[in-house]
């Protein structure tokens, strides 16, 4: 009775909401017809179908709620209703390997990319001046036509500019599509671009550990764990796998629970979870990391030996370290001196300990050093490849139609980055840019100013873009193929880490197409077939589907976790399963060797974009909760989840310390103005007594001036006002070493879920 | 025949014509001014009806409200407006048991204030309401959901309460009109002829429906008092039954009492000034009213002083950290102005005032009146709103900050109060001609032996026009 | 004997991830308010993770807990409803009956935790985001009161399926949105009257602790507290 | 129906009146019970010789209390049992809250019972002719006879006179 009446309850509602949306558009000359069904679904019955998550590199894989139900669709120009499979809640895949059914907050608002209000519905052709964002809709046939009439001169071998492809960094068959698309086009550059690209990490783990990858931690093992600005725990790497072997670490355990130490000038989400918070002064991670391995060796608990190669690239680490004594280290961290001699005992005594770096410390001059130094750390302590430390997850490298042996011409192409893009633009060298297809990358609003990409990229004569939004960057487009979204496509990934196993996330469409959108690599196939010659020959699939199961049906023959008698079997199981894993070795992507080095990286003082007489305080960017590097800032559930530590919703802040605030005059919800030598933003402060006193940081992710209804016009970007510093042997983004002045210019609007004070604890009050 | 029978005799009728004539004035012509008046006062409740309208079709967004700030000016207005009418009835009731003979040209104009304030109370529980299409669904009646109101709730006492407490209160009203309408049935033309003859109910005035009346009376008013307690009490509870900060108090109950009786008081007192000047009737409303009514609010402004020592005292050296975080609050935080504003309004003002006599004129009382009213007003403001503001978790304590649709309805309701007042005067004599008349005469025993001087000696002298005057 | 749902939430593995906040709200069909709504204190979480600053500079701590309606056995919420709305149901939940709300909002006033949430104005969603709506779960009309259910609708699936394979239901089969989503595994959900179920066995834990006791709410949610 | 009356200015005169109508009522042959006194403002019965009157009303009030708070019980205790929905760990039917309940009840059975008691014990709401004159709402006493023999009306018209009637008049219904 109870549960029938509840049923009831429900049915009825849903009836309703569904009749509200019937009369909305049963209003006369409103007339919508219903069009027959193209998918079989029970009417009520769930149907969990598995896909892979795209919100961040992770490669999490995805159980997706499928639940028939009315889509307002348009079918040859007639618009109706239409019974559809509708995703109604995004699940992690409990059988994956990395997120084992468990998905983050980004995670599940992927949901609001498929339903997305400001989602492309049609191919769109720019009717406006550049960055107008005046698109009129085009045809399919139309759109196809134009880009192959615009990318068949540059095909030819004797084309005189060449094409350019930017994306985020791309893994699995997307990547070896595209890259295979390219080789067709004679010094053609893929340019990958993300903000918070771990690049610096990357190298450093190819010197220390032969392996250009991330690393994947057991921390369900640690005993102790030290972290170095990593983000682990929210945005940083594989962060649900990682979640799931922190609570282990903490409380999975009988009679041990994990201890938890976290260096950042400014408590993350991360830090939030720490047991204790060293706020060591930006920059100085590595000497702090040098100056625990300085105690260990001094104090015998560890020989040097036992870093193995990883620390020959430390200068003075074969002699103890001699210039890390903790002293002196206390004096550049302003860390005590007993505070290091007491990690590095606990890290000695408590092993398995492992450190983890990542994040702001390597957005240094210094990064590449301060990496290399908690690399070393982490061999010292016997941590590398061990139980409770960290470990590499196996790649798949073999894996896949091997990108066609490239031409003498293509031998000069550019695999390279938005900067070199930029100058390639600028100077029309070595090629000018004939056209440039832009696939997700926002660097328009990622970059700092001084790179100058949007002034670049609107030099580009002819732009297409295969985004499902207009943001900054393809707003630039002249032409618009919007992708399905990652529910309704074909998936692949090959995660980077997050498992101890090999990992392959696939999965067929959740979900039937919304919109009058293509998948872009169906449309990138079908680009090749019309253009012939060797881009065809590169690319002879029909479908992603096909170039997806050619590459991937030869891991049958691998143990993994699909035992199939064929290959349709095999094919099937894995489509069920989202995907598949090893259950043993498999060959691997030839480990790198660590050439073109054989010195050890200096310690170089960490250098900062601005006096420091005129910008007092170092600025901080950091990957928020909520966007990350800003792309989930047109989602309205994660703009309305509240900060973790200042609880704002649907804004930006910088954070500031009370006391710095106070001296300047500054209150909590002031509008304050930051000024770099690069440019200035005003933004709402938020008073944080997790922040050194010498710090201001911002969250990264609002300050979009063209991304949908949610994000557009809303809070302060702070990418705008930072500097170019880079690491110098990288080449990656210094983001963390500008400087800034902080003043205060008025009231500002803060939108908080707790107005109340800062704590909570029972505080005895003064009567 | 004695001389003195035949000069009263004479004298008399004439008398007797001009009280008539004096307090059927105001219902038998209306001046412009009136008119204007009510316009004005009309303009206002209509603005506070298109508000609500707005309100209901919008939702209670429109509103300042939020969580945790659940409850705010509709329920401060709930509770003022409730304690207000307990000016009329409980006062009337009383002085009627104590047979306080001063409280015949004031009983009416009391219970008037009763019964509108209630009707006005009554209707901020709808306004405030999420779905105030819906309000009904708190009576109990068999209804097509199956379900009856949950007796438990201190909403469904609150609507038990003030049912019987509005239907007794019209009663205590509406009885003793009748002989008053009776005479009016007899003085008027036309239309309201009609009207009051339907309103007078047939009334003579024979020996048997004068008994009738006085012992419905006293038995109403021995009813009454008890119920006027309880009302104010069960809307108390509404706060006290539930553990918020500094609601869930035992003292709340006497507490909320003796503040309603308070401002009631304080109310009448502005009404009777109002009426006297308005109507004209300084020779019935007379400075020894306003003098008594003023030391009876005194003793409720000691009685106040006394509550809310009695209430912060025991939070205050109790320390529990919720509770004492909404006494700091108020006293010290975010509400330091409205609680010493009120601590002035409710004490330090009118303290003085109606304590010493030379102060306690028809303009002193009003003066503390006033500052009374607002002070309650604010009062009440300050035991609904900070409790919600810093309610156990500090980190969902909250703002709030009225809106105008609030600001609007609270007006008109301010509004409605003197139209209402002035509708009614119109209606019926505001101050009871028989009782008036009645007390003319000496008591019977004292007829006996009435003598020269008793007049004089009479402690309730000058509270009668005298003849001639 | 009948069920009792109960949760435990480990302090010590949560994060603050708040993957449960946008779990509910997309289990639970809660429209988002926008900018200034949100602003006035009208967001509607029904789990919320409240933090706590602790300490002076440098030694600072943060200190959090997700905070849902806490399903009391004695909830004051429940008595003080005129119409009903508001009642324990027989697997011990804090039902609220959205068609009985009229809006007193006193219920609201009555939970020391202020874990209920009213709707302010009509829910709406900008097209198609309506189409992600659970069709499980009603949407809640402008005036009346909502909160967490421990995603009963989700208990109800659970409980048919496992009538239908003809077998007891199985300890953790069923869990509310924030439960399933967890990453670090700090919520456990399941019924209290099976002693051998992880959530009675957790909640009889040395480090648990109800939140607010001394209200005398008797919560159904235990927060097994932080160890350092 | 008909009626002698005279219109007094005062009590005194009314009194004697009265007194003088008692005196006169074997005579004339009438009962004193069909002597009529109407007046604008109470008189005591006493003082005016009049029968003592005598009501039930405080004891009819008492039991419209009583069956009022035995409603009121009813009413809590039997929505409570037939929808028995526990709130708050209370008892379905608890006592506390359902007294408050019966308390109002039985107050608004008291008070709705002495209205009703009023009315019906005054005999209101009437609205035939009866003896009347509009001078009482002037201030004058009427004091008369009702329904007596037609031919002692000159006799009564003499005895008001000599007790001081301003006026005496007759009535009759057609």
């Amino acid at each position: 009775m109870r549960r029938r009446t509840f049923l009831m309850f429900s049915a009825a509602t849903a009836a309703g909401a569904m009749w509200d949306v019937a009369v909305e558009h049963g209003a006369p000359g409103k007339e919508l017809v219903r069009f027959i069904p193209e998918t079989k679904l029970i009417p009520g019955v769930t149907v969990w179908r598995p896909s892979v998550c795209a919100q961040c590199a992770a490669g999490c894989g995805l159980s997706v709620r499928v639940v028939e139900g009315d889509a307002e669709v348009v079918r040859k120009g007639q618009s109706g209703l239409i019974k559809v499979g509708l995703a109604k809640k995004l699940e992690g895949n409990p059988g994956h390997p990395v997120n084992r059914g468990k998905l983050c907050a980004r995670g599940q608002a992927g949901l609001q990319v498929t339903y997305n209000p400001d989602r492309l519905s049609h191919p769109l052709r720019r009717t406006g001046p550049r960055g107008s964002g005046q698109y009129a809709e085009v045809g399919w046939e139309e759109a196809l036509g134009e880009l192959h009439a615009r990318l068949g001169p540059l095909a030819s071998p004797s084309a005189t500019s060449s094409l350019a492809f930017l994306t985020p960094p791309l893994r699995g068959q997307r990547r070896a599509l595209i890259e295979n698309f390219l080789s067709g086009f004679d010094g053609s550059a893929l340019v990958s671009f993300e903000f918070f690209d771990d690049r610096v990490l990357r190298e450093a783990n190819r010197l220390s550990f032969g392996r250009a990858q991330l690393p994947t931690f057991d921390l369900a093992q640690s005993n102790v764990v030290l972290s170095f600005g990593a983000d682990f725990l929210g945005t940083w790497n594989s962060p649900v796998a990682q979640s799931l072997s922190y609570g282990t670490m903490r409380q999975g355990r009988s009679g041990v629970r994990g201890k938890f130490v976290q260096v950042e000038p400014r408590i993350s989400q991360t830090g939030a979870s720490s047991d204790e918070w060293i706020p060591a002064r930006p920059g100085t991670e590595g000497e702090l990391a040098l100056g625990i391995a300085h105690v260990l060796m001094s104090e015998h608990l560890r020989p040097a030996a036992a870093a193995g190669s990883a620390g020959r690239w430390i200068a003075g680490w074969s002699d103890g370290l001699p210039e890390y004594r903790p002293e002196a280290v206390a004096w550049k961290t302003s860390v005590a001196p007993e505070t290091i001699r007491g990690l590095a005992r606990q890290l000695a005594t408590h092993s398995p300990a492992v450190a983890i770096v990542g994040g702001a410390p390597l957005a240094q001059t210094n990064g590449l050093f301060t990496a290399l130094a908690v690399n070393a750390l982490n061999a010292l302590l016997g941590s590398v490849g061990k139980p409770g430390g960290l470990q590499f997850t196996p790649q798949l490298g073999s894996i896949g139609p091997a990108a066609p042996a490239k031409s003498k011409s293509n031998a000069a192409n550019l695999s390279g980055n938005i900067q070199t893009l930029a100058q390639q633009i600028r100077t029309g060298k070595p090629k000018p840019v004939g056209a440039l297809l832009i696939y997700q990358a926002n660097p328009v609003f990622a970059a700092p100013p001084d790179w100058q990409v949007k002034e670049a990229l609107v030099k580009v004569p002819f732009i297409a873009s295969f985004g499902s939004f207009t943001d900054e960057t393809s707003s630039l487009a002249d032409l618009i193929l919007p992708d399905h979204s990652y529910l309704e496509s074909w998936v692949d990934d090959l995660p980077e880490s997050g498992a101890a196993e090999a990992v392959l996330s696939l999965a067929p469409p959740a979900l039937e197409p919304l919109h009058h959108t293509r998948a872009t690599p169906d449309v990138l196939l079908d680009l090749a077939h019309r253009l012939g010659g060797p881009v065809a020959k590169a690319l002879p699939w029909k479908t992603y589907e096909a170039m997806l199961q050619d590459a991937y049906t030869p891991l049958r023959h691998l143990p993994g976790s699909v035992s199939a008698a064929s290959d349709d079997e095999f094919w099937s199981k894995v489509k069920d399963q989202g995907g598949w894993w090893s259950a043993g070795p498999v060959p691997e992507t030839k480990p790198t060797a660590a050439r073109g080095r054989s010195q050890p990286v200096k310690n170089q003082e960490p250098e900062f974009d601005g006096p420091a007489q005129d910008f007092p305080f170092h600025f901080l960017p950091f990957p928020s909760q909520q966007f990350g590097d800003g792309r989930h800032a047109n989602l309205p559930w994660l703009q309305e989840m509240p900060d973790l530590l200042s609880t704002a919703m649907w804004g930006s802040w910088v954070e500031i310390h009370p006391g710095t605030a106070q001296r300047l005059g500054i209150a909590e919800g002031d509008l304050v103005e930051v000024s770099s030598p690069h440019g200035v933003l005003r933004a709402p402060a938020v008073l944080s007594p997790g922040i050194a006193p010498d710090v201001v940081a911002m969250p990264v992710g609002q300050g979009h001036e063209r991304y949908g209804r949610y994000a557009s016009g809303r809070g302060a970007n702070p990418m705008a006002i930072l500097g170019t510093k880079t690491e110098p042997e990288t080449g990656a983004l210094a983001w963390a070493a500008t400087r800034v002045s902080v003043r205060r210019i008025g009231k500002g609007e803060l939108c908080l879920f707790s107005v109340g004070p800062l704590e909570w604890g029972a505080k005895q009050l003064k009567r | 025949m004695t001389t003195r029978e035949r000069q009263r005799l004479e004298a008399a009728p004439q008398d007797r014509d001009r009280l008539t004539r004096d307090l059927l004035r105001p219902v038998l012509h209306t001046s412009p001014r009136i008119y204007l008046t009510m316009m004005a006062l009309g303009a206002f409740v209509l603005a506070g009806l298109v508000a609500f309208v707005y309100q209901a079709y919008w939702g209670m967004g429109v509103s300042g409200l939020n969580r945790p700030v659940f409850w705010g000016f509709y329920i401060t207005n709930f509770v003022f407006w409730i304690g207000i009418s307990h000016a009329g009835t409980l006062i009337s009731a009383i002085l009627r048991l104590a047979n306080a003979r001063w409280r015949r040209p004031v009983t009416r104009c009391a219970e008037a204030i009763t019964v509108f304030a209630l009707v006005i109370g009554a209707s901020f529980p709808i306004i405030h309401l999420g779905r105030p299409w819906l309000f009904f669904w708190l009576i109990p009646y068999p209804s097509e959901r199956g379900i009856w109101p949950n007796f438990r709730s201190p909403l469904l006492w609150d609507f038990c309460a003030i049912t019987t407490y509005l239907t007794g209160s019209l009663a205590f009203l509406l009885l003793p009109i009748i002989p008053d309408w009776a005479t009016l049935r007899d003085r008027a033309i036309g239309w309201r002829k009609k009207l009051y003859r339907v309103l007078a109910l047939g009334w003579r005035g024979t020996p048997r429906e004068w008994h009738r009346l006085e012992m419905a009376m006293r038995i109403m008013a021995v009813v009454i008092i008890p119920v006027a307690v309880s009302v104010h009490t069960i809307v108390s509870w509404d706060f006290a039954m539930v553990p918020v900060p500094m609601w869930h108090s035992t003292v709340f109950g006497p507490y909320f009492v003796a503040g309603a009786i308070f401002s009631g008081i304080a109310a009448l007192i502005i009404a009777m000034a109002l009426l006297r000047k308005i109507l004209h009737l300084e020779e019935y409303l007379k400075p020894i009213h306003f003098d008594h009514l003023g030391k009876l609010l005194l003793v409720m402004s000691l009685l106040w002083v006394y509550f809310i020592v009695a209430e912060r005292l025991t939070v205050w050296y109790g320390n529990a950290t919720p509770e004492v975080a909404v006494l700091l609050a108020t006293q010290r935080g975010k509400f330091l102005p409205l609680f010493w504003t009120m601590v002035c309004c409710n004490f330090l003002i009118p303290f003085p005032i109606l304590a010493i006599k030379r102060l306690r004129t028809i303009t002193g009382t009003v003066i503390a009146s006033s500052t009374i009213v607002v002070g309650m007003w604010l009062e009440r403001f300050l035991i609904v709103v900070p409790s919600l503001e810093f309610k156990y978790l500090p980190f969902s304590w909250g703002n709030y900050r009225p809106s105008w649709v609030e600001i609007t309805i609270t007006l008109a309701t301010f509004a409605a109060m003197p139209l209402l007042y002035l509708l009614f005067v119109k209606f019926v004599p505001i101050i009871s001609m028989w009782e008036l008349k009645g007390g003319e005469h000496p008591e019977p025993a004292a007829a006996a032996e009435l003598a020269p001087g008793h007049e004089a000696s009479d402690p309730w002298e000058g509270t009668l026009p005298s003849a001639g005057s | 004997m009948s069920r009792r749902w109960g949760m435990v939430i480990d302090l010590d593995r949560c994060t603050g991830c708040e993957a449960c906040v946008v779990a509910c709200s997309a289990e639970n069909n809660i429209a988002t308010a926008g900018e200034s709504q949100a602003a006035k204190g009208r967001a509607i979480h029904w789990i919320r993770v409240e933090r706590s600053w602790e300490g002076e500079f440098p030694n600072v701590r943060v200190r959090f807990r997700p905070v849902p309606c806490q399903q009391c056995d004695a909830a004051p919420c429940e008595p003080v409803c005129p119409t009903y709305a508001s009642y324990h149901n027989a697997e011990g939940l804090n039902a609220q009956v959205y068609n009985r709300c009229i809006g007193t909002r006193y219920c609201a006033n009555a939970c020391p935790y202020t874990g209920r949430f009213f709707n302010w104005f009509q829910p709406s969603w900008d097209k198609p985001l309506q189409l992600q709506l659970n069709p499980d779960v009603s949407i809640r009309e402008a005036g009346v009161m909502e909160k967490c259910t421990f995603c009963y609708q989700r208990a109800l699936v659970a409980e048919s399926q496992a009538e239908a394979e003809k077998r007891p239901l199985r300890d953790g089969e069923v869990s509310p949105a924030c439960v399933q989503s967890c990453p670090s595994g700090a919520m456990v959900f399941g019924d209290l009257n099976d002693p051998a179920s992880a959530v009675s066995r957790l909640a009889g834990l040395d480090r648990g602790v109800k939140l607010l006791e001394e209200v005398g709410t008797f919560p159904k949610i235990t927060y097994l507290a932080r160890e350092s | 129906m008909n009626a002698i009356y005279g219109l007094f200015p005062d009590t005194d005169s009314a009194r004697r009146a009265v007194k003088a109508l008692g005196e006169v009522s074997r005579r004339l042959r009438f009962q004193p019970r069909q002597i009529v006194v109407v007046s604008q403002e109470p008189l005591d019965d006493r003082e005016m010789g009049l029968p003592r009157q005598h009501t039930w009303m405080p004891w009819i009030a008492a039991c419209g209390g009583i069956v009022g708070g035995t409603a009121g019980y009813a009413l809590a205790a039997f929505t409570q049992r037939t929808y028995p929905l526990p709130t708050g760990g209370m008892p379905v039917v608890a006592l506390w809250p359902a007294s408050v309940v019966t308390y109002e009840f039985t107050m608004l059975g008291a008070i709705l019972t002495t209205i009703v008691a009023f009315l019906a014990t005054a005999r209101l709401p009437r609205y035939g002719q009866r003896v009347y004159d509009a001078a009482v709402s002037d201030g004058m006493i009427l004091v008369g006879v009702a329904d007596s023999d037609v031919n002692a009306w000159r006799d009564l018209e003499e005895t008001l006179y000599e007790q001081g009637a301003e006026r005496v008049r007759q009535f009759s219904t057609a």
